[in-house]
């Protein structure tokens, strides 16, 4: 995948906050933030956030790219969605968030930083995509496990207990993974999908150079 | 005894009067002593069988002065009105039996004494004649032609009123004349809408009821409200006008740049103000792709301006719009401290964050030739240099043109005195205080120096206090800014618009129309011979007898709304439209030469010595509180509404304005035996609340004056005190009150008692 | 006016506050007759529940005052309390009204002794101290009413109290059968002052009014400080009467919020600003926080705001509070990111005060009739074509008193021009 | 009078809240709900599925689900998970507003022979029982009134954010003080204790990566539920529930404190108070802390 994100070459030039207005999902109401601080100070997070989400929409104004990719608050929004509807300019905090989450994988940023959650992600997509339904033993497992065989025995042990308690309330599912029944028609449509996604942001891609 | 003549005395026994005193004892005090030839009770004198009694009284020629004592004046106005009659009240309810004791001797003499005065009163007032001389003009003169004179003209014309409109310029539309666009004051509020100056104009040039002289100014004002003659002198010749009224618009004019150094002008031809950039869009397309707005430039800055102009923030957001509307590539940031669009005006900042304005909130440090503007950005907490940017705009404030700026300052004519500028409204350096007395006194501090305006008078007024409008220390006219935003201390001229304080044109319309009602209601008014606001339709005006007068020119001087002139023989003399009948000239008189037809200082001293004075074996002090009728008196009536007791030892009597007692009112109560005197008014100092600007500080300066006068008489200077009150200081006002007796107790009985 | 109708010179002005007041002495200082309407007992509106104006720090009841005598002395103006608008019929120059009047069970020929008060025995809760106390079930609505006319309250109507209270009138002025009733006026033009409501504070959930104790809003807080409000001066918290010496006062509650009130209701900045001033006065020891996005003060009112932020004890935040929570301590606890250091914080206080912004009043008078009105609900202004339907105050837009004073004199002109226009036809 | 809903179940109905699908299919008919399963429903790709692969192939799960809902002729498409809920709205949304977004959505479905044009409206089942079903029916079906039951009614943040006080969400409460849950707990004759913590976030899908983050979030809650001497905590949302039950113990490790507090669904709540089998019906029986009390309650 090809990097998009405009080369930004000093404070308050706008390309990256133009490309964040029409390639961030919601990015376009970012404009109309008045940085009152409803967002991070109803954040139940909002504290272990390098920079909350008033400050990172400042510094995407301020044209600071890589300080905002690399910020650990696009990892940490737990999507109860309180900054959003608490909102005074009806910016979509979660959604934004969300969405620079998504090119800060794509764009090399996230992998070193946040492994964690994209490892996760990319777990729990695995499942989707294989079964249709998501497996939350096998997506838990593999998602432990992506770390290595070592992080994966140690959460693994953690949550064991848990695990079994579970199990024992026929609340997690053992066995053969449950699967949808036409597959094949989901993983045409993903896989179309993928295929108009790169299209698109190949797309938006030339409209930065140009 | 004085003439009794046309005296009624209606004496109301109702509202707990009846059982509370001796109702009879009055009407024999009526009857014995002031000969008074009708003395008539009733239950309820309100009541429509009691004041149908009055009226055919009235009416019948027999009575013309009814004495109504019942409840306060300020209740039952409306059903104590009696054509042909002058009506006084004797407070019978309010300040006698629901602050005092019922059945007891000190209230039965308080409600003697309460009857007494107001029969000395019936017997010192007469029925105003009000004063009509002369022809009177329903013209309406309208200074400056920019877009509030242009309105304002309109505005006139609309009601059908002619208007003579006058521009020191070449031609009319002023300041806005040649932008493109405005801030909008109406749906849609983010959208700037197009220049109404242009239309505006036409419809002033196509209109038979307006007159218009450019290139004309004002070269001097005399007369009166409904007989200002004006002389207008354009292009070398003068002319002669006769007007009504006065509405100046003469609008502002933007903060010099030149000041703004520090903030790069000068620098370099990017470096524009707000102004200069208003006239390059409407030359034509501004090609500038990067554009930094630097808000309060020279604007809420002790350097410069002290005050926000108010219209800054809105106006960049309008040129940040205009600039990405014909080019949207363009970068428009916004650098402010507060961003201010209040009201509505929130949309067009909604609308300009949508266009994708950038809004950086900081102090600007430095803007260097390169055009990099270095910001203490507040949000992000650091220093940012702004770089590549194309033009720098300074968002430049408002300066009144309260002077006319191409004149230089008239020279003083050698009987002329500078005029007396009022100190600043708001003194931002001084310590926090509400009333100023709930807490300690503040403690004194140092006033910023006051200046003579710089540049010619506006008007050129011809009158004693000298040749401008009253000032503000920030430049702007005078007014009563609350609660009536249109009185100026100069009766019938009005300033409006930018002029009056920083205002958006949509506000400056509203003002226009405003400012046009307020003429058009004095001219009405004067011809009637009545009073303006705030004793609107009083009929009364000083007269002043020229035989005693010593040329002294207390009472020109302190007039507040220079009322006063004088003759070539130094005589003074009455312009009776400026009045605004507070009486300062007559507490202003040492020899007691001015008086209304109802209102004296005669009647006020015989009022206080109409009252019984025990002798000090008797210890029963008596104390004397002159207080001001717009909010010591109510204060008073509250206190009464609120069944709060205080000290039966008093006598008040209500006075136009606490400015218009005399010293001499002072020494005349001490020497009948008055064991003290309260001056009771309202707030002074900066934050005057005297609706005649300075009634209190009048009473302060005199009652200053007066320890001297205490001291040759051997008296303790305690025994006078001027108070000031707030009108809902029901129940503090008794405290007072409480307190002074208790000190006049200690002190000790006026030894001129009996004398 | 046999034919029930005034003439056509005639104004109508609905809304007795302070706009409404200025249009009325205004015009009928012009030479024009002005019929005031209100539908409450008295005049004078909002700003007579205010203690103190802004940035003077004067009382209205002066300048009320003042308005109440031109009145008194000008019988060119008709006052009809406890009246409103019902239908508007006919076109500029020449309307038809119909005006509805509620019971005040008290006649014209009331003296305000107080009697009937003494013979009331039930309580409600008083309008004028925003339900903060309570009132006599007859009662003067304030010292300063006018008319100074007392009012029974329709809960006691139809029992023995009621006769009590009647029985205690000496002058006959109590009317138990007082009903509701419509007359119709002729006029020329109509001003329609018809003012604002302080915004549901309860709307913006997470700010606790009404259910966290001691967060009150701001028409409150200028009761707790007036004389006659409902602690006598006293500024302290609801729920225990303790001193509120360390206040904060929340900005923008609900102003400047697409989804509460999207426009700046401008005058709360300095409201509070002046509440922290009543504080500062009142407790030498007072810590006040002003959490804002921006204080708006604009023009001469920016001295007013320098004064306070000299003040060391005076503490303006840049931040607008994520929610307003119980403490451990059972205080009210604003939490938040301070902007300016990205502090979260958690601050507990005596007393918070929710800046609560303006919304047109919803009385509903004129609701029948169509007014131009803008998204918000604010009457168009009209310029320059007098249509005889004209806006004043804040029934026009969110104004402070000055402007509200300015727009009510601008409107008594473009009523007296519409009757010059109607005349001319 | 029974109506019927298109219903997407949602993976967790499966396996870890299995015992809200239990109880909901079980209250259901007593409230007129007809609930008629999507066929061959998807996994709906919440949470953190959009950073694997990006937004489109996210909400090109919604979409099929979407696509074959649609082919069921009914106006509603109701869910019971929170997360679901925002999620498959949020897609619909986006359908239906965005339309390069629907077209290159339309392109990804054509590949199984499918179209979607964004007219559904997705609903939340809580949403459906305060508005359609209406709380004086709840209340009308209670047999068996939980009297001096405590319960903590925490609707947790999703199903009420950010769609609830919209007008596609139903306008049905409050973003931050709702009130339905404190409704349907007294519906049920069951006592709400005062609830500051009502829509207190658990933590969601961070729970699962970074537990430390979010189990301070979590004793807030139960320090609050313990407070109020609640019996139980009830929620709406799965994750909520199973992340508050699972973590206790580790909660209670690392803070020290001894919480035992049994965490409900509002449906096993109403299958209990409607009557019903307390094991089997209101599938009590798969609580990781058992909701004694509860079932006590409904075994007499």
């Amino acid at each position: 995948m090809t990097a998009h994100l405009p080369e930004t070459k000093r404070k308050y030039d706008l390309t990256f906050a133009r490309w964040v207005s029409r390639n961030v999902h919601g990015g376009d109401k970012l404009n109309m933030c008045m940085q009152c601080g409803v967002c991070s100070g109803s954040c139940p997070l909002g504290e272990q956030m390098d920079y909350g989400p008033r400050r990172l929409f400042m510094m995407i104004r301020a044209g600071m790219k890589d300080e905002v990719m690399k910020s650990d608050t696009i990892w940490n929004c737990v999507a109860c969605y309180r900054s959003e509807v608490r909102c005074p300019r009806g910016v979509p905090v979660t959604h934004i968030l969300d969405s620079l989450s998504v090119v800060a994988v794509r764009e090399g940023y996230a992998e070193a930083k946040n492994a964690e959650t994209t490892r996760f992600a990319k777990a729990f997509w695995w499942s989707a995509k294989k079964f249709g339904l998501t497996d939350e033993r096998l997506v838990t497992a593999l998602y432990y496990f992506s770390g290595g065989i070592g992080e994966g025995i140690r959460k693994g042990m953690a949550n064991q207990k848990i695990a079994l308690r579970m199990i024992g309330k026929k609340r997690m599912h053992v066995g053969m993974p449950r699967k949808i029944k036409r597959r094949g028609e989901l993983k045409k449509i993903l896989a179309k999908a993928v295929e108009i996604e790169n299209r698109n942001d190949a797309a938006a891609g030339e409209e930065v150079k140009s | 005894m004085t003439d009794q003549n046309g005296i009624g005395v209606y004496l109301c026994s109702g509202c707990a009067i009846g059982q509370s005193i001796d109702v009879d004892a009055l009407s024999g005090i009526a009857a014995s002593e002031f000969k008074v030839p009708i003395c008539k009770t009733h239950e309820c004198l309100c009541g429509d069988e009691a004041v149908a009694m009055i009226a055919e009284d009235v009416a019948s020629g027999g009575v013309e002065k009814p004495v109504i004592a019942a409840c306060s004046p300020r209740v039952m106005t409306d059903r104590f009105q009696f054509d042909g009659a002058q009506v006084i009240r004797a407070n019978m309810r309010e300040q006698v039996v629901w602050c005092h004791p019922p059945g007891d001797e000190d209230t039965q003499m308080l409600a003697n004494d309460q009857l007494r005065m107001a029969i000395t009163r019936a017997t010192k007032s007469n029925a105003p004649e009000p004063w009509k001389e002369g022809e009177f003009s329903d013209k309406i003169l309208v200074v400056g032609g920019g877009y509030v004179g242009l309105s304002a003209a309109l505005e006139a014309s609309r009601a059908g009123t002619d208007v003579l409109l006058v521009e020191r310029s070449d031609q009319l539309g002023g300041n806005v004349r040649r932008w493109s666009k405005v801030l909008p004051d109406s749906p849609p509020y983010g959208t700037p809408r197009d220049n109404p100056v242009p239309g505006l104009i036409a419809a002033v040039e196509g209109d038979a009821r307006i007159s218009v002289m450019t290139d004309a100014i004002v070269a001097q004002t005399s007369g009166q409200p409904g007989q200002f003659k004006v002389e207008i002198t354009n292009g070398g010749s003068t002319s002669e006008e006769m007007v009504g009224a006065i509405v100046l618009a003469t609008g502002w004019r933007p903060y010099d740049p030149n000041k703004l150094g520090h903030l790069g002008y000068g620098a370099s031809p990017d470096v524009v103000t707000n102004v200069e950039l208003e006239e390059m869009l409407a030359a034509g397309k501004v090609a500038k792709k990067n554009v930094a707005f630097i808000q309060c430039a020279g604007s809420r800055d002790p350097d410069h301006l002290p005050y926000c102009s108010s219209v800054c923030c809105g106006v960049s957001i309008k040129h940040a719009l205009q600039l990405i509307e014909a080019d949207p590539d363009v970068m428009a940031y916004v650098i402010f401290q507060e961003l201010r669009t209040p009201g509505v005006a929130e949309d067009l900042y909604r609308a300009a964050q949508d266009a994708g304005v950038i809004f950086m909130k900081g102090d600007v440090k430095s803007v260097g030739a390169d055009l990099t503007v270095v910001v203490d950005d507040a949000l992000l907490g650091e220093e940012v240099p702004l770089q590549g940017l194309d033009m720098v705009v300074l968002a430049t404030g408002m300066v009144p043109n309260s002077t006319n700026i191409d004149l230089p300052t008239r020279e003083l004519g050698e009987d002329e005195e500078m005029p007396p500028l009022l100190r600043s409204d708001i003194d931002t350096t001084a310590p926090i205080t509400v009333a100023g007395y709930m807490g300690e006194e503040p403690a004194a501090v140092e006033k910023r120096e006051e200046t003579m305006p710089e540049g010619g008078p506006l008007l050129n007024l011809k009158y004693h206090q000298g040749p401008h409008l009253p000032m503000l220390a920030d430049g702007f006219p005078d007014s009563h800014f609350i609660c009536f935003p249109y009185e100026s201390r100069r009766t019938g001229i009005y300033p409006c618009g930018p002029l009056r304080r920083p205002m958006d044109m949509g506000e400056a319309g509203l003002d226009a129309a405003g400012a046009v009602l307020k003429a058009i209601q004095t001219i009405r008014l004067v011809r009637d011979g009545a009073s303006v606001h705030p004793r609107s339709g009083d009929l009364s005006y000083p007269k002043i007898g020229l035989e005693p007068c010593t040329k002294c020119r207390r009472c020109t001087i302190e007039c507040p709304f220079g009322a006063i002139d004088e003759t070539d023989k130094d005589y003074p003399v009455v312009n009776p439209a400026r009045c605004r009948r507070c009486g300062t000239c007559m507490g202003a008189c040492p020899v007691r030469t001015i008086s209304f037809d109802n209102y004296s200082i005669d009647m006020l001293t015989s009022m206080a010595k109409s009252c019984e004075i025990p002798d000090e074996f008797d210890e029963k002090p008596r104390v004397l509180i002159l207080a001001c009728e717009n909010d010591a008196y109510p204060a008073l009536d509250m206190a009464g509404l609120s069944r709060r007791n205080y000290s039966a030892f008093v006598r008040i009597i209500p006075v136009n304005c606490l400015g218009s007692v005399s010293a001499l009112n002072v020494s005349d109560a001490l020497s009948v035996g008055y064991d003290g005197i309260i001056l009771m008014g309202c707030k002074s100092g900066d934050n005057y609340q005297c609706h005649f600007v300075k009634g209190s500080a009048m009473a302060q300066e005199r009652a200053a004056n007066i320890e001297e006068t205490l001291a040759s008489m051997m008296l303790e200077k305690e025994r006078v005190e001027a108070m000031e009150v707030e009108i809902s200081d029901a129940e503090r006002v008794g405290q007072l009150i409480d307190d002074f007796v208790a000190t006049i107790d200690e002190i000790g009985f006026n030894p001129f008692k009996g004398f | 006016m046999s034919n029930g109708k005034l003439s056509s010179r005639t104004i109508l002005v609905v809304g007795g506050g302070i706009a409404g007041i200025s249009a009325t002495v205004e015009a009928a200082e012009a030479g024009y007759e002005v019929v005031l309407v209100e539908s409450s007992p008295t005049l004078g509106g909002r700003v007579a529940q205010l203690n103190r104006y802004f940035p003077k720090l004067c009382q209205p009841t002066c300048g009320l005052e003042i308005n109440y005598q031109r009145i008194k002395k000008n019988r060119a103006i008709k006052v009809y309390t406890m009246t409103s608008v019902g239908k508007v019929e006919g076109e500029t120059g020449n309307f038809t009204v119909s005006l509805n009047t509620r019971p005040r069970f008290v006649k014209a020929n009331c003296t305000a002794c107080g009697d009937c008060a003494g013979a009331a025995e039930s309580e409600i809760d008083n309008p004028f101290n925003y339900g903060m106390d309570k009132t006599k079930a007859a009662y003067l609505p304030h010292a300063m009413a006018f008319p100074l006319r007392y009012v029974i309250d329709p809960s006691v109507i139809g029992s023995p109290e009621a006769e009590k209270i009647k029985a205690s009138c000496t002058v006959d002025a109590v009317d138990l059968e007082d009903k509701e009733g419509s007359f119709e006026i002729g006029v020329g033009a109509i001003i329609w002052a018809t003012g604002w409501q302080p915004y549901g504070a309860e709307k913006i959930t997470q700010y606790g009014y009404g259910e966290v104790a001691d967060v009150i809003n701001n028409v409150e807080m200028e009761r707790l400080a007036a004389m006659n409000g409902p602690t006598a001066g006293r500024i302290v918290r609801p729920s225990d009467g303790k001193e509120a010496k360390r206040v904060a006062f929340i900005q923008c509650a609900g102003s400047r919020d697409e989804k509460h009130l999207p426009y700046c209701s401008r005058i709360c900045c300095l409201g509070s600003l002046k509440h922290a001033a009543y504080l500062r006065e009142q407790y030498a020891d007072a810590e006040i926080d002003i959490y804002y996005i921006d204080i708006r003060a604009h023009d001469k009112l920016e001295g007013f705001y320098q004064k306070l932020k000299n003040d060391p004890q005076v503490n303006f935040i840049k931040s607008k509070p994520g929610s307003i929570v119980r403490g451990e301590s059972g205080d009210p606890t604003v939490k938040g990111e301070n902007t300016i250091t990205r502090e979260i914080y958690a601050n507990s206080y005596d007393l918070v005060v929710l800046a609560t912004g303006m919304e047109p009043s919803a009385r509903g008078e004129g609701s029948s009739v169509n007014l131009q009105r803008d998204e918000y609900g604010f009457v168009v202004p009209c310029v320059f074509e007098p249509d005889g339907m004209i806006a004043a105050g804040v029934a026009s837009g969110p104004l402070d008193v000055s402007m509200s004073v300015q727009s009510a004199t601008a409107a008594a002109l473009r009523a007296i021009q519409a009757i010059a226009q109607g005349e001319g036809k | 009078m029974s109506k019927s809903y298109t219903y997407y179940p949602g993976c967790t109905s499966r396996s870890s809240s299995m015992h809200l699908e239990k109880s909901l299919r079980a209250i259901a008919p007593k409230l007129g709900m007809e609930l008629n399963e999507i066929e061959d429903w998807n996994c709906c790709g919440t949470s953190v599925g959009h950073i694997a692969e990006g937004r489109l192939p996210n909400a090109a799960l919604s979409a099929r689900n979407l696509a074959l809902a649609k082919d069921r002729g009914e106006d509603d498409v109701v869910t019971a998970c929170a997360a679901c809920f925002i999620h498959t709205h949020d897609a619909n949304e986006q359908i239906r507003e965005d339309e390069g977004f629907k077209a290159d959505l339309n392109e990804a479905l054509a590949e199984a022979g499918q179209a979607y044009d964004g007219s559904l409206l997705v609903r939340h089942v809580c949403e459906v029982m305060v508005k359609d079903v209406g709380v004086d029916a709840i209340k009308a079906q209670v047999t068996n009134p939980l009297t001096g039951l405590k319960v903590a009614g925490w609707t947790g943040c999703q199903t009420v954010r950010p769609f609830a006080a919209t007008e596609r969400g139903g306008m049905f409460d409050d973003f931050d003080d709702p009130k339905f849950m404190r409704d349907f707990i007294e519906a049920c004759g069951a006592e709400a204790v005062e609830f500051a913590n009502n829509t207190s976030c658990c933590g969601g899908s961070v729970a699962v990566i970074s537990p430390q983050k979010s189990l301070q979030l979590m004793k807030t809650i139960l320090d609050e539920a313990k407070e109020r001497e609640a019996d139980c905590v009830a929620t709406p949302c799965p994750l909520c529930q199973q992340n508050l039950e699972m973590y206790q113990d580790l909660i209670n490790k690392e803070f020290g404190t001894d919480f035992q507090i049994p965490v409900v669904f509002y449906s096993q709540l109403m299958a209990v108070a409607f009557g019903l089998n307390p094991l089997t019906d209101a599938a009590l029986n798969q609580q990781m802390i058992p909701a004694t009390k509860l079932v006590e309650m409904g075994t007499k």
